[in-house]
Order: structure tokens, then sequence, then C-alpha cells
């Protein structure tokens, strides 16, 4: 069953104006395969999905179903062919209840009325996340569940109906670990009743644990596919930037300098009794499980919510949290690049160039005057430091890839001249080039005297990155360690983040033979 | 006019509005004789008008007040909120009957519109003087109608506006609200003049909804439209005054305005010959007279069914009384 | 039912407002308790529910139809020219007369829901213009003029009683039924939510987006001819403009009610509390007597003011949603 | 020229294009437009029409680019000209009744602006019950009357020359044109009516910009309706019930978005003037009254409807 192709492309173009999204792509998809697509940001690869999916149209080349010419004419029409998704940007409804989000569509309906069976559609839900092991109600609104809720419940919609075929377009970007696992099980589960899967991801770690063949795109080319066993994570990486990256977290620790920042007995809605201090030219991490309270956090510290009581200190003086606002906070030298960047970060129906100097307005035309050359010349540099692929600085951002309008976000913030620096799962969604160029900036901010701190899911990256990782649990600081200390593991920093105490039965080491190959420091202090 | 008793006649209001409440119109008279003059005093009369933003109205209510007071009785004024709504007028009326008057002066917006309601005024046998607008209904019963005919008043002001203008010249007319009563009155009495005087062209008619910014726009645009105007009728004041502030602008001098209704800054306008002249709706004296016509019904006078008042010509003849009567210098 | 606590329980400041209010015309209005007012206060505001349904839709939908008024008032004009051809018409030319208004109500739907559904042309720009066409078409199907005075069969309708309750309260109690179910029970009313709170969302759920917008519309013309119809059966009256203004009142009772512009936030519950609010608060200033003027002000300040506590209590429950320590199981 | 450039032009000028089509119309139709004299028709447009028509709209499209309403800037014209006209009356001193004007226009606004910006009223509830409060309070303040001696200077200020209005109108259109293209504020404006939260996160005062931006629109109302008053004549508080669906067609015709976060002022000058030559030239063609509002939206859907046709074929063809 394993070499029975389930549906093939031939030759597949897309077309957006201004790029060639999908070039002339060739691949076939086995049955009960899990194939990993990977590429940079930007290579197609929701592009070549979404074409699956029926949301695009191809415009050229044609795709081949159980041996039939497959033409979805939209999404309700490959649903009916066994094709579904999980798209990577979350677009769920959010003044809805979890259960009205999975079942969108396809309600079901009793008696003569057709009337809409809510209490069935709970009881379907509840079963479905219990299946999934989430512990979210049905009837929670979305909007009060955090990204990472949000993105099972995402899954939860995609396995309820019967798949033939299953996309995942980067479902992982804001998971924990235990979501992870816990996805990677369902994954296992789906694959073993013969339903194939295509898994996006940028976290290079997760592709070899789960994935059968990997196929590498580049520029909206095909590069090829090979067998996760035989393949080299180095390998990949050279197949898709098109050049080897030796180390992605090439992290030179600083001597900590003047103490930046520094909260007493911070507390919130969702956090109590946080002390923390972080020093310039330090990278400080945040680990936690999902509704930790991290984000609420640092939204605090960052007067974007207000705290309730303790007291905050930038540079030895203390911030007056009756009064703290963003602007202050923007005036005093902070940056923050938040975690959820459609809502929070950016201006999406805005223009590269005018969503890049947002943040700086105030300080680059003091005057109120906006000169349009100096607005140019920021985004410009900003793009080009960046890297940004796009075409021009006056593109609309909407128009941008996931990982492109992330480094969009990260470029507002480097046009100010900010001191320090919140990063709230600054790689959500990026490619592995993408993300050493950003851990690159990190350290670049860290050794200029920034302070910087990390909120990440992905605790190799914390591992990686960080001089100093504090733990959350339900809202409280539960543990700190330092990368001299040789706690400094995963193991040890879940144990501190899951109710309990010590994690026995958390999962956490990869599973042998596709573990992290050496990444860089962080993968060393994981193996040991 | 026999002024009521004074305040001694505080008589106990409720009683004196039980049996002031005939069962129907023909029983008037009956019902009627045993009141005394006493009896007579204290009576609570509520007036319905269309709104309450312009003079013509002001003035009704006033007068009619005044009356009313003068008489010894209570008067309320109902008004719909937005103007002229003949919705919000049967509203009020139905809230009002949760606690009846003694009688009802009421200006309809609708003339048939208003039928549901004074069917329920009918049917809780309140007496209703009508004023201003007649209510047509069928089978519908009131006292008697106190007002003037407006088909009468722009006629007359037609007319005098033709001879204003020696018999010849061209004429544009400045129409109220599309598709109101008076409006529609109006515009036939003034165009059944100008059709008789075959030395008058009426260039052209649009409506202005009776407010002074859309006239003034209006105007602006008929004025460049016809090069050669002699007279601009206009079928309200407020039309009148922004028809005028148009011509000024244009520096057209001698175009002639002639205005319906009067208030104080159209006699203004006329003293210092913005405009040539107004007819005047006694918006004041229907008010008056209404609260007359009650009084009369409650006497058991013998009603006629109307009683027509007839509209003034303002002009340079009797300007000197409109200027007493507002006391501008 | 569980849905419709929900939803209750979504609107507790919206209802200390009304509960305010309540009670201060309970003391400060005469004769506000009176089972009649009440019926008064049912009747008044049954119209504005009914096309308040179709408006809710629309705004829930993250749209607006602001073309209510002028179909409303087309509609009317049109079923009222109908129904004045018979002189003793019965039930059959009733209903064929609601059922012309409610056509033409359909066709301007239709229009509208095409070309904003299918052809994603901005609904503001659409409405607007078939607003105008409405209130114009009412205006060239009979040169302007009102049409009053209807058959007394025909304004039974509207304006006689059944079982003590007036029959335009039933009208709107059976509309709002059928609504209710059609917005919390159906795949259909289920779709409108999904809609408006994420288009996106929407369509990659295989919701049928185009037919989902068409259909809103339709509804929502179907009722505004409804309602036009209604109006002109309990007014005894069809004007070109007599429906104006209710496009205005019709979203401010969907937003009182809780429903948010954003989309997919609030209900119909909430729209039936925002229009009883509407006509609750114009009743209760008139009969506490206000003078004309300051009811106007007093209507603005209630709404406000009961907004205004919504909105407070509304971030408190939110803050104590988030204050909700979260198990994870 | 490029398909995607060819289109973004399109797009740009479409309504002007509109705008030049329907001059040229009316022009060719009727021989009024511009002549006899003194250009016409259009001086009347543009020297008497078009600066109350284009100031309404410009308020009205700072408050839509920030994704509300304003319902209530007619009865804030009739409440602030009737104040003005109180003023005037009894002092005949045109710089005093300016300043109670602009004063009262600077409350209106701020009580706007706390409403909507603090306690987080929609823009559509807090307008909707300010166009009552404030036409009641103007009518508690004159009743059924009008105010029309406002001295021997007052009005002589204004209409002397036959160009104030429009350069006191151009002056505005210019400032707030400048305003919200060349400023930081104007950039605060943009960022906080297409993503709130974001623009908060980006250090942008929300609360300040809503506040300021109601101020201004408060000040321009004030403005104009000392305008107003000195080109009627009269202060009445009856004036300016249909303002807000003047103003809010003449933005949305004009190519503003509802959906916050664009238009400009160029959007609110093209179309105020659309929705003007549209309804003067129909009463200049002889169109009959009735007739008038039918057409005006059959012109608006067919005008949206050219464009897409145009649009499609731009795309196609070139
Ligand atoms: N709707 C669109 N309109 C215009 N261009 C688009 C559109 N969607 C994608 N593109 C462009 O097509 C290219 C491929 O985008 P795609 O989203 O498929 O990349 P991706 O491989 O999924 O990247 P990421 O890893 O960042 O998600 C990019 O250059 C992107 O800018
Ligand atoms: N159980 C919950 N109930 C309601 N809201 C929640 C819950 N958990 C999280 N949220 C919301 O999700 C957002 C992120 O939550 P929080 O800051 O607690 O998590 P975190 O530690 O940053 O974790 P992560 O970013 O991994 O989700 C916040 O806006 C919070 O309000
Ligand atoms: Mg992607
Ligand atoms: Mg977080």
């Amino acid at each position: 069953m394993q070499n029975e192709i389930l549906l093939e492309m031939k030759n597949i173009r897309k077309e957006f104006p201004g790029v060639v999204a999908v070039n002339d792509v060739s691949m076939d998809i086995r049955k009960g395969e899990v194939h990993i697509i990977i590429g940079e940001n930007g290579a197609g690869k929701s592009t070549l999905v979404k074409m699956m999916a029926g949301l695009y149209k191809i415009d050229g080349g044609e795709m081949i179903l159980e041996g039939q010419e497959y033409k979805p004419a939209n999404v309700l029409d490959a649903q009916r062919h066994g094709v579904n998704i999980i798209h990577q940007e979350l677009s769920m409804m959010q003044n809805r209840t979890v259960a009205q989000n999975v079942f969108v569509g396809r309600e079901p309906v009793k008696g003569p009325l057709r009337m809409v069976d809510n209490k069935e559609m709970n009881r379907q839900c509840r079963e479905l996340l219990e299946g999934l092991g989430i512990g979210i109600k049905p009837t929670a609104m979305v909007k009060d569940l955090s990204i990472a809720q949000q993105q099972m419940v995402e899954v939860a919609k995609a396995i309820s109906t019967e798949n033939k075929l299953l996309i995942m377009d980067e479902p992982t970007s804001s998971l924990t670990q235990k979501e992870i696992d816990n996805l990677f099980r369902i994954t296992r589960q789906l694959k073993a009743q013969g339903t194939s899967i295509i898994y996006i991801s940028h976290r290079m770690q997760e592709l070899m644990e789960i994935g059968d063949r990997i196929t590498v795109m580049r520029d909206g080319c095909y590069v090829g596919t090979r067998d996760a066993d035989d393949i080299e994570m180095r390998e990949l990486i050279t197949m898709m930037v098109g050049r080897t990256i030796e180390n992605v977290y090439n992290r030179t620790y600083n001597e900590p300098g003047r103490e930046m920042l520094r909260t007493e007995k911070l507390t919130g809605l969702r956090f109590r009794n946080v002390d923390i201090h972080v020093c310039q030219g330090e990278i400080v991490g945040f680990a936690g499980l999902v509704g930790a309270g991290r984000t609420e956090l640092v939204k605090a510290i960052f007067g974007f919510d207000q705290a309730e009581s303790g007291k905050v200190f930038l540079e030895g003086n203390e911030i007056k949290l009756s009064n703290h606002n963003c602007n202050r906070a923007v005036q005093k030298g902070m940056a923050m690049i938040s975690e959820d960047r459609k809502t929070e970060g950016l201006f999406i129906n805005m223009s590269i160039k005018d969503n890049i100097v947002q943040a700086c307005m105030f300080d680059k035309f003091r005057n109120g005057i906006v000169k349009n050359d100096v607005v140019k010349e920021t985004a410009e540099k900003g793009v080009k430091e960046l890297k940004v692929a796009t075409t021009s600085i006056e593109k609309k951002v909407f128009n941008l890839s996931g990982g492109n309008q992330q480094k969009v976000v990260i470029a507002k913030w480097l046009a100010t001249n900010s001191k320090l620096f919140i990063f709230d799962e600054p790689t959500r969604g990026i490619d592995v080039g993408a993300k050493s160029e950003i851990y690159g900036i990190m350290n670049e901010l860290a050794k200029n005297g920034a302070a910087v701190i990390m909120i990440a899911s992905d605790l190799l990256e914390l591992l990686g990155l960080a001089d100093r990782v504090y733990v959350m649990k339900d809202g409280e600081i539960s543990g700190e360690v330092s990368h001299e200390e040789n706690v400094f593991t995963q193991e040890y920093i879940l144990s501190l983040g899951i109710e309990g105490g010590i994690a026995v039965e958390q999962q956490s080491s990869p599973t042998p033979g596709a573990g992290p190959q050496d990444c860089g420091k962080g993968g060393e202090h994981a193996a040991g | 006019d026999d002024s009521a008793e004074p305040a001694a006649a505080s008589a106990a209001p409720e009683a004196t509005k039980e049996a002031a409440a005939p069962e129907e119109t023909a029983a008037q008279t009956s019902a009627a004789e045993g009141e005394t003059d006493q009896d007579l005093v204290g009576k609570r009369a509520v007036l319905l008008v269309k709104k309450l933003s312009s003079s013509y109205w002001t003035e009704l209510e006033a007068a009619a007040k005044e009356k009313c007071e003068e008489y010894g009785w209570t008067m309320e004024t109902l008004c719909p909120v937005t103007a002229d709504s003949n919705e919000e007028q049967i509203q009020l009326l139905e809230q009002s009957l949760l606690d009846p008057p003694d009688v009802y002066l009421l200006a309809p917006a609708d003339s048939e519109g208003i039928t549901p309601a004074i069917e329920k005024i009918n049917e809780a046998g309140v007496p209703i003087i009508n004023l201003a607008t007649k209510i047509t209904g069928e089978g519908l019963e009131y006292v008697t109608f106190v007002g003037v005919e407006y088909y009468d008043i722009a006629t007359s002001a037609a007319q005098a506006l033709v001879e204003l203008l020696d018999g010849k010249g061209s004429v544009l007319i400045l129409e109220g609200t599309t598709g109101s009563q008076t409006s529609t009155d109006i515009k036939a009495g003034a165009d059944d003049v100008f059709a008789k005087n075959s030395g008058i062209t009426v260039l052209d008619s649009q409506p202005a909804n009776y407010q002074r910014q859309e006239a003034l726009t209006v105007t602006q645009n008929l004025l460049q439209k016809y090069p050669e105007v002699d007279a601009i009728f206009a079928s309200n004041g407020e039309m009148a005054l922004g028809a005028a502030e148009a011509v000024r602008q244009a520096g057209r001098d001698g175009i002639r305005i002639c205005a319906l209704n009067c208030s104080e800054e159209l006699v203004q306008a006329i003293a210092d010959g913005k405009i040539a002249f107004t007819a005047d709706d006694v918006s004041w004296k229907m008010g008056e007279q209404a609260a007359v016509a009650a009084m009369d019904y409650f006497k058991g006078v013998t009603m006629e069914k109307e009683r027509m008042q007839d509209a003034v010509i303002v002009n340079e003849d009797n300007l000197s009384e409109y200027k007493a009567k507002y006391g501008i210098q | 039912m569980q849905q419709v606590k929900q939803k209750l329980k979504n609107v507790p400041g919206l209802m200390w407002g009304v509960l305010v209010i309540i009670l201060v015309f309970i003391f400060f209005a005469k004769g506000f308790t009176k089972y009649q007012n009440i019926l008064n206060i049912l009747s008044n505001t049954a119209i504005l529910l009914i096309i308040s349904c179709g408006m809710t839709m629309a705004i829930l939908s993250k749209e607006i139809d602001i073309s209510i008024g002028g179909v409303m008032s087309f509609a009317g004009l049109g079923g009222a020219l109908f129904i004045t051809r018979f002189e003793n018409p019965g039930i059959p030319e009733i209903i064929l007369t609601f059922l012309i208004g409610t056509g033409i109500g359909l066709c301007f739907g239709l229009f509208n829901g095409i070309l904003i559904g299918k052809y994603k042309y901005n609904y503001w720009l659409i409405t607007f213009a078939t607003m105008s066409i409405g209130y114009g078409a009412a205006q060239v199907i009979n040169g302007g003029n009102v049409v009053s005075g209807f058959p007394k069969a025909f304004r039974n309708v509207a304006d006689s009683k059944l079982l003590g309750i007036p029959t335009v309260v039933w009208a709107a109690l059976m509309i709002v039924l059928i609504m209710l179910f059609i917005t919390y029970k159906t795949r259909f009313g289920m779709h409108i939510y999904a809609v408006g709170d994420s288009e996106q969302c929407a369509s990659q759920s295989g919701i049928n987006v185009k037919k989902t917008r068409i259909l809103i519309y339709m509804l929502a013309g179907m009722l505004s001819g409804f309602g036009g119809v209604l109006l002109v059966a309990k007014t005894n009256s069809a004007g070109p403009v007599a429906a104006n203004g209710y496009e205005w009142n019709a979203i401010a009772a969907t937003i009182i009610g809780g429903t948010s512009f954003e989309g997919g936030k609030g209900g119909l519950a909430g729209t039936i509390v925002g229009a009883l609010v509407m006509s609750m608060i114009i009743n209760g200033l008139q009969l506490m007597g206000f003078s004309n003027y300051w009811q106007q002000v007093y209507k603005g300040a209630f709404i406000l003011l009961i907004i205004v506590v919504d909105v407070i209590s509304r971030r408190k429950k939110k803050k104590a949603v988030l204050r909700r320590v979260y198990k994870y199981d | 020229m490029t398909n995607a450039k060819f289109r973004n032009y399109f797009m740009k000028y479409s309504r002007l294009l509109v705008l030049i089509l329907l001059v040229i119309f009316f022009s060719a139709a009727t021989k009024t437009f511009w002549g006899p004299g003194n250009w016409g028709n259009v001086s009347n447009i543009v020297l008497q029409q078009a600066p109350f028509t284009i100031l309404l709209a410009i308020c009205m499209t700072l408050v839509i680019v920030l994704k509300g309403f304003d319902l209530s800037i007619g009865s804030a014209v009739a409440l602030i000209s009737c104040a003005a006209g109180i003023v005037l009356s009894k002092t005949y001193n045109p710089w005093l009744a300016i300043l109670t004007a602009l004063v009262l226009g600077a409350v209106i606004g701020i009580i706007n602006g706390i409403l909507v910006a603090y306690v987080e009223v929609p823009t559509f509830i807090v307008t909707f019950s300010m166009q009552w409060i404030l036409r009641g309070i103007a009518m508690v303040l004159l009743g059924g009357r009008q105010i029309y001696d406002f001295g021997p200077t007052f009005r002589n200020i204004f209409t002397s020359s036959r160009y104030t209005f429009l350069l006191l109108m151009a002056v505005i259109a210019i400032l707030m044109a400048f305003l919200l293209s060349k400023t930081v504020f104007g950039r605060e404006v943009y960022a906080t009516g297409t993503n709130q939260d974001a623009a908060r996160m980006s250090g942008i005062r929300v609360k300040r910009v809503y506040i300021t931006a109601f101020l201004l629109n408060g000040l321009i109302i004030a403005f104009t309706s000392v305008l107003y008053i000195a080109n009627l004549g009269t202060a009445e508080p009856i004036i300016g019930e249909n303002f807000p669906m003047t103003a809010i067609a003449a933005t949305l015709v004009g190519g503003t978005a509802v959906s916050g976060g664009s238009g400009k002022v160029s959007n609110a000058v093209i179309g105020s003037l659309i929705m003007l030559v549209l309804t003067n030239g129909m009463i200049h063609l002889g169109v009959p009254s009735e007739w008038q509002q039918v057409m005006i939206g059959a012109i608006i859907v067919l005008s949206v409807t050219a464009e897409r046709g145009m649009q499609k074929i731009s795309v196609e063809t070139v």
C-alpha cells in the first residue's frame, strides 16, 4: 500500500500578479504516507497545497487523484474528494464557540425542520477533542483561547471528516511539546488508517521524527524528494537554501551589563508575583506550557495590558503602572514583537513601508511632519537588513508569506532605537534560513548592549540562544536556569513547567534515529 | 368673548370631566345644557401639532395656550419628535387616550393618515376641534374644522403676484415637501392662477422641502438656468427667505419674491424690500379660534362644520401693523 | 433555548441600563405601566422590530443594509396603490397586497444581494444607491403624492385586536419567532455568523458565502417590504418618504441590542430588547410630559446612558473571564 | 504600461474620471451648465455649494478613516449656528461669535471623542444619540424661532467677495490633506483605523488619536456652521437634517471605503463634486424632480459597474 499513488501533480504552475509562486512542480503523494514539504519562506509551499485543497485554481498543469483528473472547484469540492487542509494562518471565527468552529459548514441537523443540533454538535466535538487529548470545552469561545489552543482546534476540525489526504500547513508553529506529541500520535493513527498526510513545517527536527518522504521546494520550483531515512539534516538544509548553514544558533555569550528591567511581585490577570530581571547584553528566555501566562506578562511589562500590582523598573527607574502604556514603553526604549502578528503586529492592508515606520515615527519626526524620503530610506534599510523577500516596499503586507510578514514586524522595531527587545514567539512559521537570520539579529542586539527577552515554545531554541531561562507555570515563575548550569536541558525545564514538579510521563526526548542533528549549541545542550 | 370666572372655580376637575365628556357629538346640546359657567372652567385641552420647529406652529401653540388660559383651562401640547410624522402623531394620540382630556385640538400631519387615532378618540367620546389640516377619513366625527384653505391662500397670493407683475412675466415656483397635502394644494392654487393669466410663464417648479438651505441651492441653480426671471413664488416663508438670499447673492435685484406664512423675519424682510409680500396664513388666529370653538362647543353653541379663517396679504399697506405685532422698529 | 439563554447572559449590562430606565419611567411617567400603554409600546415597536430583524442579519454578516427605509417606502406605496383599487377588498386581495410589498422588497434585496454578494460591490455604495432608488421610485409611481384612506378591512391587519393584543404585534411576534428560529437554529443562521465573523474561515470551510449574502439581503428586503405595507396599514397612509429614518432606527436598535459592526457578534435576542428600548424611551418621555425639545435631548441621553452602562459592565465581565484560572485536564 | 500599473492608475483616478465624464455630459447636454456669463452653473457649484458639502464630507472622511460614522454633524451644525447666532444678535461682534462656535465645536468634539475613546461606545451610537441631544438643545435655545439680526459686519466678512467660501474651504481642505498625508498624526489616524491593537502595540496613543480627530471634526463643523449662517443670513435649529446622508454619500462616492483605514481629502472633494454636479445637472436637464433620486441611485450603480467593467477590460487586454 505504501507505494500506491494517491495524488499526482504534473507540471503545476501558479502565478500571482508579479510573482510565479509555483513553477512547474511535479510530485506525487503515496497512499498512507506522511509526506513532508519544506522550503524557505515564500518557496511556494502554501500555494501548492492550497491548489490541492481547492482554494486556488491552477494556472497550468494537472492533478490526478486516484487515477482520475482532479480539479476541485472550491474547498467544498475538495473536501468531497477527501482532501482537507489545516491552514498556516489561523482563520477561526473568534466570536463563536469551539464546536461551532469545528463543525462550521456541516453542522449536524435534526428533525423535519433541519434544526441545528447543538447538543449533538457539542457532544461530537467533545469526543473529538478528548481523542486529541486537549481539554478545551466545546462551548468555550475561540477568542478566549490561546493561539496554540486555537491551532489544536483547527486540527480537530480537519480530522473530524473522513480524509484521503490531510494537509497540515505548519500546524506546530505555536504548539508546545505536549501538543506536538499529541499531534504526532494522531498523525500516526491517521497514517495507520491509510490517510495520506502532507506536512509542512520549519521545525527541522520534527520532519525526521514523523516524515516518510521529504520534498524540498525553492523559489517556487521543485528541488527533489528524498526518503526521510536516507537523508542528513545538513543535506536537506542545503537543498532548501542553496547553501550550507553551519551553526543555526551562533550564540556568543556576553558579560551581562547594567540591569535593564526588573519586576517585583508583578501581578496581573493571568500571572502572579513575578520577579524577574534582565540585563544588558543578555538574552533571557521564557519557557512554559500553553497558557502559562508568558504572553500576558510581557504584554503587561510593555504596557499593552494593565498590571494590577507590583513594580516594574526600567534601568533602575520605577515605571508607574497606573499610567503605563505602550507609548511610554516605546518612548523609554522597549520594543515588542508580539506573538499574534496578524492582529497585533501588522497593518495587514498597508504597505511594507507604512508598516515599518509605524513605531519610529515619534522619534524620527519630532516636529510631527513626515518626510517621505526618510520613510522610504528606513523601510528600504529594514527590508534589506532582514532580507524581506519582496519586489517593492510598496507591496501590501497582506501579499507576503508568513515568514516575510514576521520579518516586517521585526524590521519595524529595529527601526526604533530600542534598548529592550521582547520577542514573543519570534520564529513562528519561519524557515531555517530566516530563523538563523533572526537568531543572528537577536545575538547582534545582545552584543550591542540591548537586553532581549524571548518567549519560545520550541525549547531547543531557548536552550540554543538564551543566557538564562525563566520557566513559568500557571502564571508564576516556577524556576530559573542559567546556561552555565548543567541542568540547562529540555527535561529539566519541562519538569519545572509541568504540574506536579518532575515530569515523568512526558515523552520529551526526540525519538532515536531522527533526533536533532547538531544544529548548534542548543542541540548539544539538549543532548547532554 | 365672555371671560371665564377666575380661580375660585377650581371645582373638582374629575367630576367636571365626567360631566363634560359627551357620548357623541350629536348629544352636545343636551349635554351642555346642564353646565353653568362654573363648569366651563378647569377643563383640559390637548393640542396636537405637526412640529414645533417653525414659528408657524409655535405661534399657533402660543395663541391657543393663551386663549385656554384665559378660559381657565390647562392645555398640553403633543408634537412628534420627527417633524410631520403621521406615525408618531397616531402614537401620541393613542398614548394621550390613557388619560383622556376634555377636548382635542388636532392638526394632523396627514388628513387621512390620522384616521386610526381619530377612530379611537371618537370611540372614547372626546370632542375634537380639527385645525389646519382637515380630517377627511370616512365616518370620522369632529366638532368643527378651524382652518385656512391653502388652495385659496395660494390663489390670492398668486393673484397678488400677477397684479404686482402687471400680468406678465416669468415665474419660478418653489414647492414644499413632495407629497405633503399643503404643498399639493398650494401648487394647485398657484398653477391655476398662473394658467389663467396668459402673460405669465411658469419657468420651472422644483421642491425644496420647505427648507431654507435647500431653497437657497435650488434657487441658485434655477437662476442660473433662467436668465430672465421676474418673480419667485415660494410655498412658505423659509423657502422665500432662502430664495431671497440666492437672489441677493446672484445680484438679480429685480426679482420679486412672494411667500406664504408669516414670521418676524419675513416681516422684516418685507420691510427691507427683500421680499415683495407674503400671504399670512394666520396660524395664531387658528390656534386662538380652535380654543374659541372648543368653548363654543362646551357652551352648546350650534357649530358650523367649518370655521375658515381668511389669509391676510402682508405688504406695504399693512406692514406697520405687523411690525407692531412683532415689535420691529 | 440554551443558546437564547446564553445570548441573554451576554447582555446583562444592557438589561441593567434598561431596568434603570424602566424604573425611572415607572416612578415618573404617569400611566407607563397601564396595560393599554404597554400594548401601545408593543405596537409601536412592532414594525421597527420586523425590519430590525433584517438589519441584524446584515450587521451580523459584517455589512449594513441602509436601503431599508427606501424599500419600505416604495413597497408600502406599491401595496397602497394596489389595495386602493378595491372598494371592498377581501382576504385574497389583502394577502396579495402584502405579497406585492414583500415582492418589491425581495426584488430590491435580490438586487443588493447579487451586486454585493456575488459581484462583491461595496455594500455601502450599493445599498445607498438602492435607498435612493427606493425613495425615488416611491415618488415616481405616484407623482410624489401621498396615498391615504384605506378600506377598514386592510387597516385591520395592523390596527385591530386579537385576543386583546394589537394585530401588528402578532405579526411582529410571528416574524420575530421565525427569524429567531432562522438565526439561532438553522444552518443558514450559523452561516450568517460564520460569514460575519470571518469570511475567510467561512469560505475555507466550504460555506457558500455568496449564497449566504444573497439570502441575507433577500430576507432583509422582504422584511422591509412586508414592514412597509404593514406601516401603511397601521398608519393609514403611504407617502414617498413615510419610512424615512427607519434605516437609522433599525441600526440603532440592532447596535443597542449588542450586535456589533465587527460582525458575527450579538444576535436577534438583543435586537428585540434594543427595539423595545427605542420605543419605550419615546413613550416614557412623552408620558413624563417633557416638552418636545427636551424629549429629543433625553432620547439621545437615555440611549447613550444605556449603552454606557452596557459597555462598562461588558468590560468588567471580560476581565472576569480572563481571571478564571484555566485548568488543563 | 504594465497591466498592474494601468490598473493601479485606473483605480486611483476612476472617480475623477467619473466626475470629468459627468461634467462633459452636462456641458454638452445643457446650455446653462457653463453659461451664460460668469461660468454659469459651474460657478454656483464651485463657489456656493461645494464649499459646504466638501467641508461636511471632510469631517465624515476623518471619522470614517477611523472606522466610524458621524451622524451628528447636522445637529452639531444646528446647535453651533444657533449659539453663534445668539451671540451675534446680542453683541454684533463677529469674532466673539466665531470664537463661541469654535469653543462649542471643540466641546462637542471632545465629548464625542471621550465617549468613543475612553468609554468605548461605538461611534455610531455616540453620534446617533448626540444627533438627538444636540438638536434638542438647539430647539430649547431657539424653539421655532430664527435669528437673523447679525449686526452690520458679520455677513460682510464672508459675503463681500464671492470667493470667500471657496477660499476658506480650500484652506481647511489643504490643511486637512496635509495633516492626513504628511504628518505623524495622519499616519496615526490611518494606523488606528486599520488595526487598533497593532497601532497601540506600535506605541500609538490610540485614545489621543480618537480625541484629536473628533476635536478636529468639531472644529471644522463649527467653522462650517459659521459659514452656513453667513451664507443663509439666519440661524435656525432645523438646519441640516440631511447633512449626514449628504456627507456619507459624498464620501463614499468619492471612493473612501467604510472599512476604515483608507480615505483621503481628495476623495471627499471629488465625491462632493460628483454629487453636486449630478443634482445640479439634473435640474438643468429638466429631469422631473421625482426622478432625480432614482437617477442618483442608478448612476451610482452604473458608475461602480462601469469601473468594474473597465478594470476587467484593462486586465484582459493591456
Ligand atoms: N494571494 C497572493 N497574492 C500575491 N502573492 C502571493 C499570494 N500568496 C502568496 N503569494 C506569493 O507567492 C509566493 C509563495 O508564497 P507561499 O505562501 O506559498 O510561501 P510558503 O512557502 O508557504 O512560505 P512560508 O513558509 O513563509 O509560509 C510568495 O512570494 C508570496 O509573496
Ligand atoms: N485558559 C484560557 N482561558 C482564556 N484565555 C486564555 C487561556 N489560556 C490562554 N488564554 C489567552 O491566550 C493568550 C496567551 O495566553 P498566555 O499569555 O497565558 O500564554 P503563554 O504563556 O504566552 O502561552 P502561549 O503563548 O504558548 O500560548 C492570552 O491572550 C490569554 O488571554
Ligand atoms: Mg506558507
Ligand atoms: Mg504566548
